[in-house]
C-alpha cells in the first residue's frame, strides 16, 4: 500500500507541476491544488498506513494509526484553503484588473 | 518554564485582533501599534537579560512536556532577532503613516502589519518543525496580503508570482517535514537534533536536509531568489521594507536553526553546499545590482547579496563566521529597512525610479542626502558602521575554514555593492539640480523623517557601540555551535528517547 | 596615561561644529579661521613628541572601543608615525590657511569642505596613529569615503562625479584587499595589534597565507599611493580643488600607502617576493608617471604624473630597503637599510616642494582662469613671487641643489646602485635595470619640471587666452607656499638635523633590528665627491636640458601611443563591461516570466536531491512491511490517477475544476480508508468549499485555451514534471523503508486521561498543539481580510484618472 | 462471507462514481456534469455508508451527513451559476 | 440462523438492493440522450438507492450495536428531502440556459406555455 | 419571465435547520467523535451560504446584521485569550501549590478552556468562509 501510495503521490506531484509550468492562470492554481492533496497523502502515508483503528478512543479497537499526522494534515488543509481562496480572489482581481489569465502577458517589463 | 517567552507572538497577535475590531479609528490602532511595538521590543530587551543569566528560555505551550506538546523556546540568537525585528517594524511602522495612504490604512493594514510581525515572531520562537510551518504561513498570507493591499496593477502582476512561488514551497516545506517525520517520528526540534544524532546524519537524511535547505533557500532568496526582485518593487515602500528586512531573513534564520541544530553531522556536504549556493547568490545579486539604473531594482538585488552574505558565515561553521553572521544579520536587518525607505522617500519625491530621471536632489534635500550617503555605506560594510563587523568576522571565518574563494567572493562582491548604491547617490543626488521644490511629487513628513533618522542613527550606533552587543553576539553564537544547551533547555536533563 | 587618541579626535571634533559655526557667521567670517585651529593644535601638539621619539621610544596609548573582540583604539606614535602624523597636520594646517583665500566665502559651499576636510585629516591621523590593524583599516576606508567627497567637492560636474567614483572604487577595492591580508595576519598571529604582530613574525614568515597576505596588503598600499596600474584614479582626483589637491596629492592620502608598506616592511620585508614586487612596482610608477607628466597640458595634471611618478619612488627605495631585513643587522644590511632612510626623507621633501607647486598651480589657476599650459606664458613679470616659489619646488623636484630633493634624489641613486654592488635576491643579473631605470625616469622629471617653470612663466604673456586679468595673487594666499618653499630650501641646509630627529626613529620604527644601534651611522650632506651619484646627477641635467629643448620635435611620440591602450581606457572598458555583461546576464535570466523561475527551482531541486540521493547511496526500497492493499482501493488509486489526468487534458475549465473537485473527495475517501475520520469530514467541506470558489471565481476568467506552446518548451516542462514526481516518489519509497523510530504518538493516545478527550486527532489540535490551530485561524482570518480587501480596495482603476 | 459481499457492493458503486465520472469529463453540457457530480457525491455518500458498516465504527456516519449537505449547497451554487450567472445574488431581482 | 446472520441478511439484501439501483442509475446516466432524461436516472433511482443504502446501514447498527443514530436518520431525512429540490434546479437551470432536448423528444410543455405565457 | 424559487425556499428554511443542528452537534461532539469546532465552523457557514444562495445578500443581512469579518476576529481572539488564560494556569508554579491535590480540577479546567477555545475555532471559521463568500459575490 505504502509503495502505491508513494507511486500515486510521485504522479500527482508530476501533474501538479506540469500544470504549474503552463502559462494559464487557472491551470496553475489547480496544479498546486494537485500538489497540496499530494502533500497530504504524503503525510498521511509517512505516518504509516492502517497500523490501527481510527485514533478515537471508546471504539472498538485498542492500536490506533499514528495521530499526529492526521493532526498535521488537517492543520495543512486549512492553511491550503487559506491561501488557495486567497490565490483564488487574486487572479480573479488580476484578470479583472489586468484583462490576462496568460503568465507570459503577466510578465511585466523588467526593464521600466 | 518561562511564559515571557511566548509574548512575542502573542502581543502583536493580540493587538491586531483589537484593531480589526476598531478599524474605523486609525488614529487609535496608530497609538495601538506603536505601544505594541514598543512592548514588544522591551520583552525582547528582558528576554536577552534572562537568557544571559540563566541560559535559554523554553516554554512548553499547554504545559506538555517537550517533545510532544509545541516548545517555544528563545535562545539568545532569537531573541536577538526579535529585538531587531521590533526596532524595525517601529520604524517601518512609523514610517507608514503619512505613505501608506488613508484607503490602505481603512483596509486593514495596520493588523497586518503586525500578523507580519506575529508571524515572524514566531518563526524566531517557535522550536517545533510543524509550528514552524505554521508560523511560516502566518508571515506569509499577511505577506500576501501586504503586498497586494491596494490592488494597483503593478502589485496584482508581481504578487500572483509572488505567491505562486511561496505556495510551491511551502508544499515542498511539508514534504519535507513529512520525510523528516517518517525517519525520525518527531517534530521537536530539539528531539529531533537528539534522534539524529543518535542514529548519525546518513544519506537518506542529508537529502531530506538539502530538500530543506531548498524550501528555506527559496524563503530566504538563497540561489532561488528569482522570485525577490519583482516582488519587492511592488507594494508602497513601507511594506517593501519591511520585507526586505525581516522576510527573507526568517529564511535564513531557519536554515541557521536548522543546520546547527539537526543537520550538523555532515558540513563537508551540507555546509559546503551552503557556502556555494551563498557565493553564487552573492554573485548573481551583485551583478544584479550592476545591471540597473532604476532603484527599486538596485535596491532588491542588494538584499540577495546580503543574504548570500550572511550565509557564508554559516558556511564557514566556525564560530568566527557564526558570530559575523549574526553582527551582519543584525545589521542587514536594520539597514535594509533604511535603505528601503530612503529609496521609497526618493521615489516618493521625484515620482520616478530611474535614475537617469532624477539629478541634484541634495541641494533641496540635503538631511535625505546625507543619510542616504551614511546608510549606503553601510550597506557596503564601510566603517566604522554597523556592517563592519559582520563582514570582518565572516571573511575571517571563512578563512579560518579555508574557504579563501569564499571569503573573496565576499569582498568582491561588497565592492559591487558599493558602486551600485553609489551610482543612486552620484546620479540621484549630484549633479545639477533641476527640479525645484515646487516641482517635486511629494514632499518629506515627519513621521519619514523620524523613522529614517533613527535607523540611520541606529546604523551608526551599531557600528561605534558593536561593544554594546558584544556580549549577547558572544552567547547567541557559543550556544549557536554547542547545541547541547538546547537539547537540554528543551528536553530537560533526562530527555525521552 | 597619554591623550594621544584624543588628538585624532579633535578634527572630528571639529567636524562636527562646523555646519554651526558656518551657520552662525556663514559669510561674515571666513569658516577657514575657525577650522585652522584644529590642525594647528594636533600639530603643536604632536611636536611635543619629537625629543622623546628621536629618543627612539614610542609612546602608545589606549582607548578601550570593543575590548572584548580585541579591538580597541589603540594608539603607537613612532618615529614613523610622527613623520606622517606631522605632515599631515602641518601640510593641513597650512592648506586650511590657503583655502581661506582660495575658496571664495560668497560662492561655496564652505562648511561641506571643511567637513570633509576634517573628516580627512581626522581618518589619516588615526591611520598613520593606530595600532590596531581593524581601526587601521577603519580609517583608511574613511580616507577613502573623505576624498571621494573633496573630490566630488564641486559635485555638479560630471569629470568631478567620475573622478570621485574612480578613486573610491580602486582604492576601496585596495582596501577590502588589504582587509583580506590583515584578517590574514591576525589570524596568523591571533592578535589585531600591530606592535604584537611584529613581535611574532617568526609565526607569520613560516605560515602558509605569508605570500597571500602580503600580496593582499600590497594591493591596497598599492591602490592607496597610486602605484602603477592602480595610479589612474590620481590624475582624475584633480577635479577637486586645488587646495585639496594638494593636501591629498602632497602629503597625505597616496602617502598612506607608503605608510602602510613602510609598517609593514619589517613583518614582510627579507622576502624575495616582498623585496621584487615593491621595488619593481615601484620603478615601474616612476617611469610611468614621468613619461606620462611631461606630455600633460593641464599643469594639475602634470602635478599629478609627477606625484605618482615620485611616489613610485619612495616606493622603489622602500622595497630595496627592504632587503636589509634579509641580512639581518651588520653592514651589508645598514647598506640597503640607507634605502629606507632615503625613502623616509624623500616623502617630507616631496611633502614640502610638491605641497608648495600645488599652491602655486592653485594660484595660477585661481588669477589667471586657466591651468592650461598652451594659454600660459610670461606670468614672471606679474607674478615674481609666485615664480620664485615655483623655481625652488621644481628645482627641487628635478634634484638640482641647493634644494633638499636633491639630497634625497642622490640618496636614491646610491640606493639603486646599492643593488647592483651588493646583489640579493637574483638581483645579479637584471639588477643593472634598478639604476638606469630611475636615471632615466630622472630625466623625464628634470623636463617636466623644466615644463613647468618655462612654459608658465617665461615666453610671451598672452593675457587674451586668459579669462581673467593675470595679477600676483593676495599674500594670504602666497605665505602657505612660501613657507613651503622655504622649508625647502632649510631642509637642503640642514639635513642632519632632520636626519636625527625624524628618520633615524622611523627608520628604527620600520627596520626594528636597527633599535639597538640608534639607527644607522649615515651623515647626509650636499658633497660627497665625484662620485657615481653625482655624475649621473650632471647627465640628468645635461640630457635633460637637451631633451626639454628639443621638446616640441620629440614629443609628437607621444600622439602614436594608441588611446586604446592607456589604462584609462582599459578602466571605462572594464566598468562598461561590466554593466553591460551584467545587464546581459540578468536580463538573460531574469525574464520575468514565473515559469522560468519554476523551472529553475525544479531543476536545481531535481538536480540537488537526485545527486544526494544517488551520492551517498540514501535509496532503498522494500515493499514487505507495506500495508495490504485491496481491490477497492486499487479502484480508488485509479480513479485518482484518472481525475488528475483529466485535470491535464481537458479543454474546459469546468472539466478541469470538477475533475480537481474529483480528485479532492477521492483523497478524502483515502482518508476514510486510512482511517482518518476528521480529516475526511474536513478534506470533504474544504473541497466543496474550494470547488465553490473556483466556479464564483473562474466565471469571471477566461475559458482555457488550448496552450499555444512550442514542442521543446512542452518538453522540458514534461521533463521537468517527470524529475520532480519520480524525486518525490524516491525519497518517499527509501523513507518509507528507513523508519528510524517510533512516533512521539503514543504519548497522545493517553489523551483521555491527560486531556479528557477521547477523539485524539481534536485533542492534539485544541490541547497537545493548540498553538498550531491558533496560529492557523488566524491564517484563515488573515486571508479573509485578504479577499474582502482585494475586492474592496482597488486603488488600480484610481491610477488611469 | 458478508464482508465479500459488501466489497462487491462498493465495487459496484465504484463502478457508478467512474460512469458519473465519465458524464463530468464528456458533458456536453454544464448540467450534465452538475448533476454527475451531484450523483457521484450521492454515490460516496452510500460508500461511506458501507465503508462503516465493513469496519464497523460510528466515525463515519458523520461524513454521511455532511456530504449531503455539501452536495445540496454546491449543487445548488451551480444550479444557480448556470442559470443566472450569479451565484449569490445582491438583491432579488424580483 | 444466529441473530447476526438473520440481520446480516437482511442489512445485505438491502444495501444489494440499493446497489443496484445506483448502478442502474449509473448505466442511465450514460446511455440516455440527454440532460433531462439523464436527471430523471441520476436523482429518482440514485436517490432511491442510497435511502436503501443508508437504511441498511442505520439497520445494521441498530441491531449489531443497539445504536440508534441519529446522524444517520437526520441523513436520510436530508437526502430524502433535497434530492428533488436539487434536481429541478438543475433542470431548470439547464432548460434556462437552452440545452436542446434530445432529437427523440416528442413534446415541450414548457416552451408552449412559455410561448403562451409571452404572446 | 422571472424564475420563482418557491421550491427552493421553502426546503431551504428546513434544511438550515438540519444544517445547524447538526452543526453544532458536530462543534460538540468534537471532543470524542470526529467533528470539531473546525467542521462545526464550517458547516455553519455552508448553511449560511445556503441561505444566501436560496435568498439574497440584502435579505439576509436584513436578518442577520453581522459583519463576518469581526466575528472571525472575534473568533481568534478567543482563542488566543484562552489560551493566554490556560497557559497562566499551566505555569508550574501555579501548578506546584494548588495543582499537585487539585488533579480533577485542573482537568476539568482544561477541559473548558478547550471547548472555549473551540468556539473561537468555530467562529473564526464561520467569520472567514462567509465573508470570502460573500465578498467574491458581491463583486461584479
Amino acid at each position: 500500500m505504502e509503495t502505491s501510495m508513494s507511486i500515486l503521490i510521485g504522479v500527482l506531484f508530476t501533474i501538479g507541476t506540469y500544470l504549474i509550468l503552463t502559462k494559464s492562470l487557472l491551470r496553475i492554481i489547480l496544479g498546486t491544488s494537485i500538489i497540496s492533496h499530494g502533500v497530504n497523502l504524503l503525510i498521511l502515508t509517512m505516518g504509516g498506513l492502517k497500523k490501527g483503528g481510527p485514533p478515537l478512543l471508546g471504539e472498538s479497537s485498542t492500536t490506533f494509526t499514528d495521530s499526529l499526522p492526521q493532526a498535521l494534515i488537517l492543520t495543512a488543509i486549512v492553511i491550503n484553503f487559506a491561501v488557495t481562496a486567497l490565490f483564488l480572489v487574486l487572479s480573479y482581481r488580476t484578470y479583472k484588473t489586468l484583462g490576462t489569465d496568460d503568465m507570459d502577458q503577466l510578465r511585466g517589463i523588467e526593464d521600466e | 518554564m518561562n511564559n515571557l517567552v511566548i509574548l512575542p507572538i502573542i502581543i502583536p497577535l493580540i493587538a491586531g485582533l483589537i484593531m480589526i475590531l476598531i478599524r474605523k479609528k486609525i488614529l487609535v490602532q496608530r497609538i495601538i501599534g506603536i505601544f505594541t511595538i514598543i512592548v514588544m521590543g522591551m520583552v525582547s530587551i528582558s528576554l536577552m537579560n534572562q537568557i544571559k543569566e540563566n541560559g535559554i528560555q523554553s516554554l512548553q505551550a499547554g504545559g506538555w512536556e517537550a517533545p510532544f506538546g509545541i516548545s517555544i523556546v528563545a535562545d539568545m540568537f532569537s531573541a536577538i532577532l526579535l529585538l531587531t525585528t521590533s526596532i524595525v517594524a517601529l520604524f517601518c511602522f512609523i514610517y507608514s503613516f503619512s505613505t501608506i495612504g488613508r484607503e490602505r490604512e481603512a483596509h486593514y493594514f495596520y493588523p497586518l502589519f503586525l500578523f507580519l510581525i506575529t508571524g515572524v515572531n514566531g518563526s524566531f520562537l517557535t522550536g517545533d518543525l510543524f509550528n514552524l510551518f505554521v508560523c511560516f504561513e502566518v508571515m506569509l498570507i499577511s505577506s500576501y496580503v501586504l503586498i497586494s493591499l491596494g490592488g494597483t496593477k503593478l502589485q496584482l502582476r508581481e504578487s500572483i508570482k509572488y505567491i505562486l512561488i511561496n505556495v510551491i514551497s511551502s508544499s515542498l516545506f511539508l514534504l519535507a517535514i513529512a520525510y523528516l517525520y517518517a525517519i525520525t517520528g518527531t517534530l521537536n526540534l530539539a528531539h529531533l537534533s537528539l534522534r539524529v544524532a543518535e542514529v548519525g546524519q546518513d544519506g537518506l537524511l542529508t537529502t531530506v536536509s538539502l530538500l530543506f535547505l531548498i524550501v528555506f533557500g527559496m524563503k530566504a532568496a538563497l540561489f532561488l531568489f528569482f522570485w525577490l526582485p519583482g516582488s519587492y518593487s511592488a507594494p508602497p515602500t513601507a511594506v517593501a521594507a519591511i520585507f526586505a528586512a525581516l522576510l527573507t531573513k526568517v529564511g535564513i534564520y531557519a536554515i541557521f536553526r536548522l543546520f546547527t541544530l539537526v543537520f550538523y553531522h555532515e558540513p563537508q556536504i551540507t555546509h559546503l553546499l551552503i557556502g556555494i549556493l551563498g557565493a553564487i547568490t552573492m554573485l548573481l545579486g551583485a551583478i544584479g545590482a550592476v545591471a540597473y539604473w532604476d532603484i527599486k531594482k538596485i535596491l532588491t538585488y542588494n538584499v540577495i547579496v546580503g543574504v548570500g552574505f550572511i550565509i557564508i558565515g554559516l558556511a564557514s561553521f566556525t564560530s568566527m563566521g557564526m558570530m559575523g553572521s549574526i553582527y551582519y544579520l543584525i545589521h542587514d536587518i536594520i539597514i535594509k529597512a533604511l535603505i528601503f525607505l530612503l529609496g521609497g522617500t526618493i521615489i516618493h519625491i521625484t515620482g520616478t525610479s530611474k535614475l537617469k530621471d532624477m539629478s541634484g536632489l541634495i541641494r533641496n534635500h540635503p538631511y535625505l542626502g546625507w543619510m542616504f550617503f551614511i546608510a549606503a555605506l553601510s550597506l557596503s560594510g564601510i566603517p566604522p558602521l554597523s556592517g563592519l563587523l559582520g563582514k570582518i568576522f565572516i571573511t575571517r571565518g571563512t578563512f579560518e575554514a579555508e574557504l579563501y574563494w569564499l571569503g573573496a567572493i565576499g569582498l568582491m562582491t561588497s565592492l559591487m555593492v558599493l558602486y551600485s548604491i553609489m551610482k543612486i547617490f552620484m546620479n540621484g543626488f549630484w549633479g545639477e539640480t533641476y527640479l525645484s521644490k515646487e516641482m517635486e511629487k511629494g514632499s518629506m513628513t515627519k513621521s519619514m523623517t523620524l523613522a529614517i533618522g533613527c535607523l540611520t542613527a541606529m546604523t551608526i550606533a551599531l557600528g561605534l557601540g558593536a561593544e554594546g552587543i558584544q556580549v549577547y553576539v558572544q552567547h547567541a553564537t557559543d550556544s549557536m555551535m554547542n547545541p547541547h544547551e538546547y537539547l537540554e533547555a528543551v528536553l530537560g536533563k533526562n530527555p525521552i528517547r | 596615561m597619554s591623550w594621544l587618541y584624543l588628538m585624532i579626535f579633535i578634527p572630528f571634533i571639529f567636524a562636527i561644529f562646523v555646519p554651526f559655526i558656518y551657520k552662525l557667521f556663514g559669510t561674515r567670517i571666513h569658516t577657514g579661521w575657525f577650522v585652522f585651529f584644529a590642525p594647528l593644535a594636533v600639530f603643536l601638539y604632536l611636536l611635543k613628541y619629537i625629543p622623546m621619539i628621536s629618543k627612539g621610544e614610542s609612546v602608545h596609548s589606549k582607548l578601550a572601543w570593543m575590548p572584548s573582540l580585541g579591538i580597541n583604539f589603540t594608539t603607537n606614535i613612532d618615529g614613523l608615525a610622527l613623520i606622517f602624523g606631522l605632515l599631515i597636520t602641518g601640510v593641513g594646517a597650512l592648506v586650511v590657511l590657503y583655502s581661506i583665500y582660495y575658496m571664495s566665502k560668497e560662492r561655496e559651499a564652505l562648511h561641506n569642505f571643511y567637513v570633509y576636510m576634517l573628516l580627512f585629516m581626522g581618518a589619516m591621523l588615526g591611520l598613520v596613529l593606530s595600532d590596531n590593524i581593524l581601526v587601521l583599516y577603519v580609517f583608511w576606508e574613511l580616507t577613502s569615503i573623505s576624498s571621494f567627497l573633496l573630490i566630488a567637492y564641486w559635485y555638479q560636474r560630471k569629470g568631478s562625479r567620475n573622478g570621485a567614483q574612480k578613486s573610491m572604487l580602486i582604492t576601496i577595492f585596495g582596501g577590502l584587499a588589504m582587509l583580506a591580508g590583515l584578517i590574514m595576519l591576525s589570524m596568523m598571529t591571533d592578535t589585531y595589534s600591530i606592535r604584537e604582530i611584529l613581535s611574532k613574525v617568526d609565526l607569520i614568515t613560516s605560515h602558509s597565507l605569508f605570500i597571500p597576505a602580503m600580496i593582499l596588503i600590497l594591493l591596497g598600499a598599492f591602490t592607496k599611493s597610486a602605484q602603477f596600474p592602480f595610479s589612474i584614479w590620481l590624475p582624475d582626483a584633480m577635479e577637486a580643488p586645488t587646495p585639496i589637491s594638494a593636501y591629498l596629492h602632497s602629503a597625505t592620502m597616496v602617502k598612506a600607502g607608503i605608510y602602510l608598506v613602510a609598517r609593514f616592511t619589517s613583518v614582510f620585508g627579507g622576502s624575495a617576493e616582498w623585496f621584487w614586487i615593491v621595488s619593481s612596482i615601484g620603478l615601474i610608477t616612476l617611469i610611468y608617471g614621468s613619461i606620462n607628466a611631461v606630455n600633460q597640458k593641464d599643469l594639475k595634471g602634470l602635478l599629478a604624473y609627477s606625484t605618482i611618478s615620485q611616489l613610485g619612488l619612495i616606493m622603489s627605495l622602500l622595497g630595496v630597503g627592504s632587503a636589509s631585513i634579509y641580512f639581518g643587522y651588520g653592514d651589508e644590511s645598514s647598506v640597503y637599510a640607507f634605502a629606507v632612510l632615503a625613502a623616509m626623507f624623500h616623502l617630507i621633501n616631496h611633502s614640502t616642494f610638491k605641497g608648495s607647486l600645488f599652491m602655486v598651480v592653485g594660484i595660477i589657476d585661481h588669477e589667471t582662469g586657466t591651468r592650461d599650459i598652451r594659454r600660459l606664458g610670461g606670468l614672471i613679470s606679474l607674478m615674481p613671487i609666485s615664480f620664485t616659489i615655483t623655481v625652488i619646488g621644481s628645482f627641487s623636484m628635478a634634484g638640482l641643489p641647493p634644494f633638499n630633493g636633491f639630497l634625497s634624489k642622490e640618496m636614491f641613486f646610491t640606493s639603486m646602485i646599492t643593488v647592483i654592488e651588493s646583489p640579493v635576491f637574483g638581483m645579479e643579473s637584471i639588477g643593472l635595470l634598478f639604476p638606469i631605470i630611475a636615471w632615466v625616469a630622472s630625466i623625464f622629471t628634470f623636463i617636466y619640471c623644466m615644463i613647468l617653470v618655462f612654459k608658465t612663466f617665461l615666453g610671451k604673456h598672452r593675457p587674451e587666452k586668459l579669462d581673467k586679468v593675470a595679477h600676483e595673487a593676495p599674500i594670504g594666499m602666497l605665505i602657505p607656499p612660501m613657507i613651503l618653499a622655504f622649508l625647502v630650501i632649510v631642509i637642503f641646509f640642514f639635513p642632519n638635523v632632520v636626519s636625527e630627529y625624524f628618520l633615524q626613529p622611523a627608520l628604527i620604527a620600520v627596520l626594528p633590528g636597527f633599535a639597538a644601534a640608534g639607527g644607522i651611522d649615515v651623515e647626509i650632506s650636499a658633497w660627497h665627491g665625484w662620485n657615481t651619484e653625482l655624475f649621473m646627477t650632471i647627465g640628468v641635467i645635461v640630457l635633460g636640458a637637451f631633451m626639454y629643448y628639443y621638446l616640441r620635435k620629440w614629443s609628437r611620440i607621444y600622439s602614436y601611443y594608441p588611446q586604446v591602450l592607456t589604462l584609462n581606457n582599459f578602466y571605462n572598458q572594464l566598468l562598461a563591461g561590466m554593466e553591460k555583461l551584467s545587464s546581459k546576464l540578468t536580463k538573460q535570466y531574469m525574464t520575468g516570466f514565473v515559469r522560468d523561475y519554476l523551472v529553475y527551482i525544479f531543476t536545481f531541486m531535481i538536480a540537488l536531491l537526485g545527486c544526494s540521493l544517488w551520492l551517498s547511496k540514501g535509496f532503498s526500497f522494500n515493499a514487505t512491511n507495506d500495508a495490504p492493499i485491496n481491490l477497492f482501493e486499487g479502484g480508488a488509486i485509479v480513479a485518482m490517477l484518472i481525475a488528475a489526468l483529466t485535470v491535464v487534458f481537458s479543454k474546459s475549465r469546468i472539466t478541469a475544476i470538477i475533475a480537481v473537485g474529483a480528485l479532492g473527495y477521492l483523497v478524502s475517501l483515502f482518508f476514510v480508508i486510512f482511517r482518518a475520520p476528521d480529516l475526511a469530514l474536513t478534506q470533504l467541506v474544504v473541497e466543496t468549499v474550494t470547488a465553490a470558489l473556483f466556479l464564483l471565481c473562474f466565471y469571471h476568467l477566461p475559458e482555457l485555451r488550448k496552450e499555444k506552446s512550442k514542442v521543446p518548451f512542452k518538453v522540458v516542462n514534461l521533463l521537468i514534471s517527470l524529475g520532480v514526481g519520480v524525486i518525490v516518489t524516491l525519497i518517499a519509497l527509501s523513507v518509507n523503508n528507513h523508519r528510524l523510530f517510533e512516533s512521539i504518538s503514543y504519548f497522545y493516545e493517553d489523551s483521555y486521561t491527560l486531556a479528557g478527550a477521547k477523539n485524539i486527532v481534536n485533542a492534539i489540535l485544541v490541547d497537545f498543539r493548540g498553538l498550531d490551530t491558533m496560529l492557523e485561524i488566524l491564517v484563515l482570518s488573515i486571508a479573509g481580510l485578504g479577499v474582502y480587501t482585494l475586492i474592496k480596495l482597488q486603488l488600480a482603476g484610481r491610477e488611469k484618472k | 462471507m458478508f464482508t465479500h459481499f459488501l466489497m462487491g457492493c462498493l465495487f459496484f458503486l465504484i463502478l457508478s462514481i467512474l460512469a458519473a465520472l465519465y458524464r463530468v469529463i464528456k458533458g456536453p453540457s454544464m448540467s450534465d456534469r452538475v448533476m454527475a457530480l451531484d450523483n457521484i457525491g450521492i454515490n460516496l455518500l452510500a460508500g461511506v455508508a458501507i465503508l462503516s458498516i465493513l469496519l464497523h465504527t460510528h466515525a463515519f456516519l458523520d461524513i454521511i451527513l455532511l456530504l449531503g449537505i455539501l452536495s445540496f449547497v454546491g449543487t445548488i451554487a451551480f444550479a444557480r451559476y448556470i442559470e443566472r450567472g450569479v451565484v449569490i445574488e445582491h438583491k432579488h431581482s424580483e | 440462523m444466529s441473530i447476526s446472520t438473520q440481520s446480516e441478511i437482511l442489512v445485505g439484501l438491502l444495501i444489494f438492493i440499493g446497489t443496484a439501483f445506483s448502478f442502474l442509475s449509473a448505466i442511465g446516466i450514460i446511455r440516455l440522450p440527454d440532460v433531462y432524461t439523464r436527471a430523471h436516472a441520476a436523482s429518482k433511482s440514485t436517490s432511491l438507492g442510497v435511502l436503501f443504502i443508508l437504511f441498511g446501514t442505520f439497520l445494521y447498527f441498530v441491531i449489531t450495536d443497539g445504536y440508534i443514530s441519529i446522524r444517520l436518520i437526520l441523513g436520510i431525512f436530508f437526502v430524502f428531502l433535497t434530492s428533488p429540490v436539487v434536481a429541478h434546479l438543475l433542470n431548470r437551470a439547464a432548460y434556462r440556459s437552452k440545452v436542446e432536448l434530445a432529437e427523440v423528444s416528442i413534446k415541450d410543455d414548457l416552451k408552449e406555455y412559455l410561448k403562451e405565457k409571452d404572446a | 419571465m422571472k424564475p420563482n424559487d418557491v421550491i427552493l425556499h421553502s426546503v431551504t428554511k428546513v434544511a438550515v435547520v438540519i444544517i445547524l443542528t447538526f452543526s453544532i452537534y458536530l462543534f460538540y461532539g468534537g471532543h470524542h467523535n470526529p467533528g470539531g469546532g473546525f467542521i462545526g465552523g464550517l458547516s455553519v457557514a455552508s448553511g449560511l451560504v445556503l441561505l444566501y444562495l436560496a435568498f439574497d445578500i440584502e435579505t439576509v443581512r436584513n436578518n442577520i446584521p453581522v459583519d463576518f469579518k469581526i466575528v472571525a476576529a472575534v473568533g481568534v481572539l478567543i482563542a488566543v485569550l484562552t489560551g493566554v488564560s490556560s497557559l497562566f494556569i499551566g505555569k508550574p508554579f501555579l501548578n506546584q501549590a494548588f495543582g499537585y491535590f487539585d488533579l480533577p480540577i485542573f482537568g476539568k479546567t482544561e477541559l473548558a478552556t478547550a471547548v472555549l477555545f473551540d468556539v473561537g475555532v468555530a467562529l473564526a471559521v464561520i467569520g472567514t468562509a462567509v465573508t470570502i463568500i460573500l465578498s467574491i459575490s458581491e463583486d461584479g
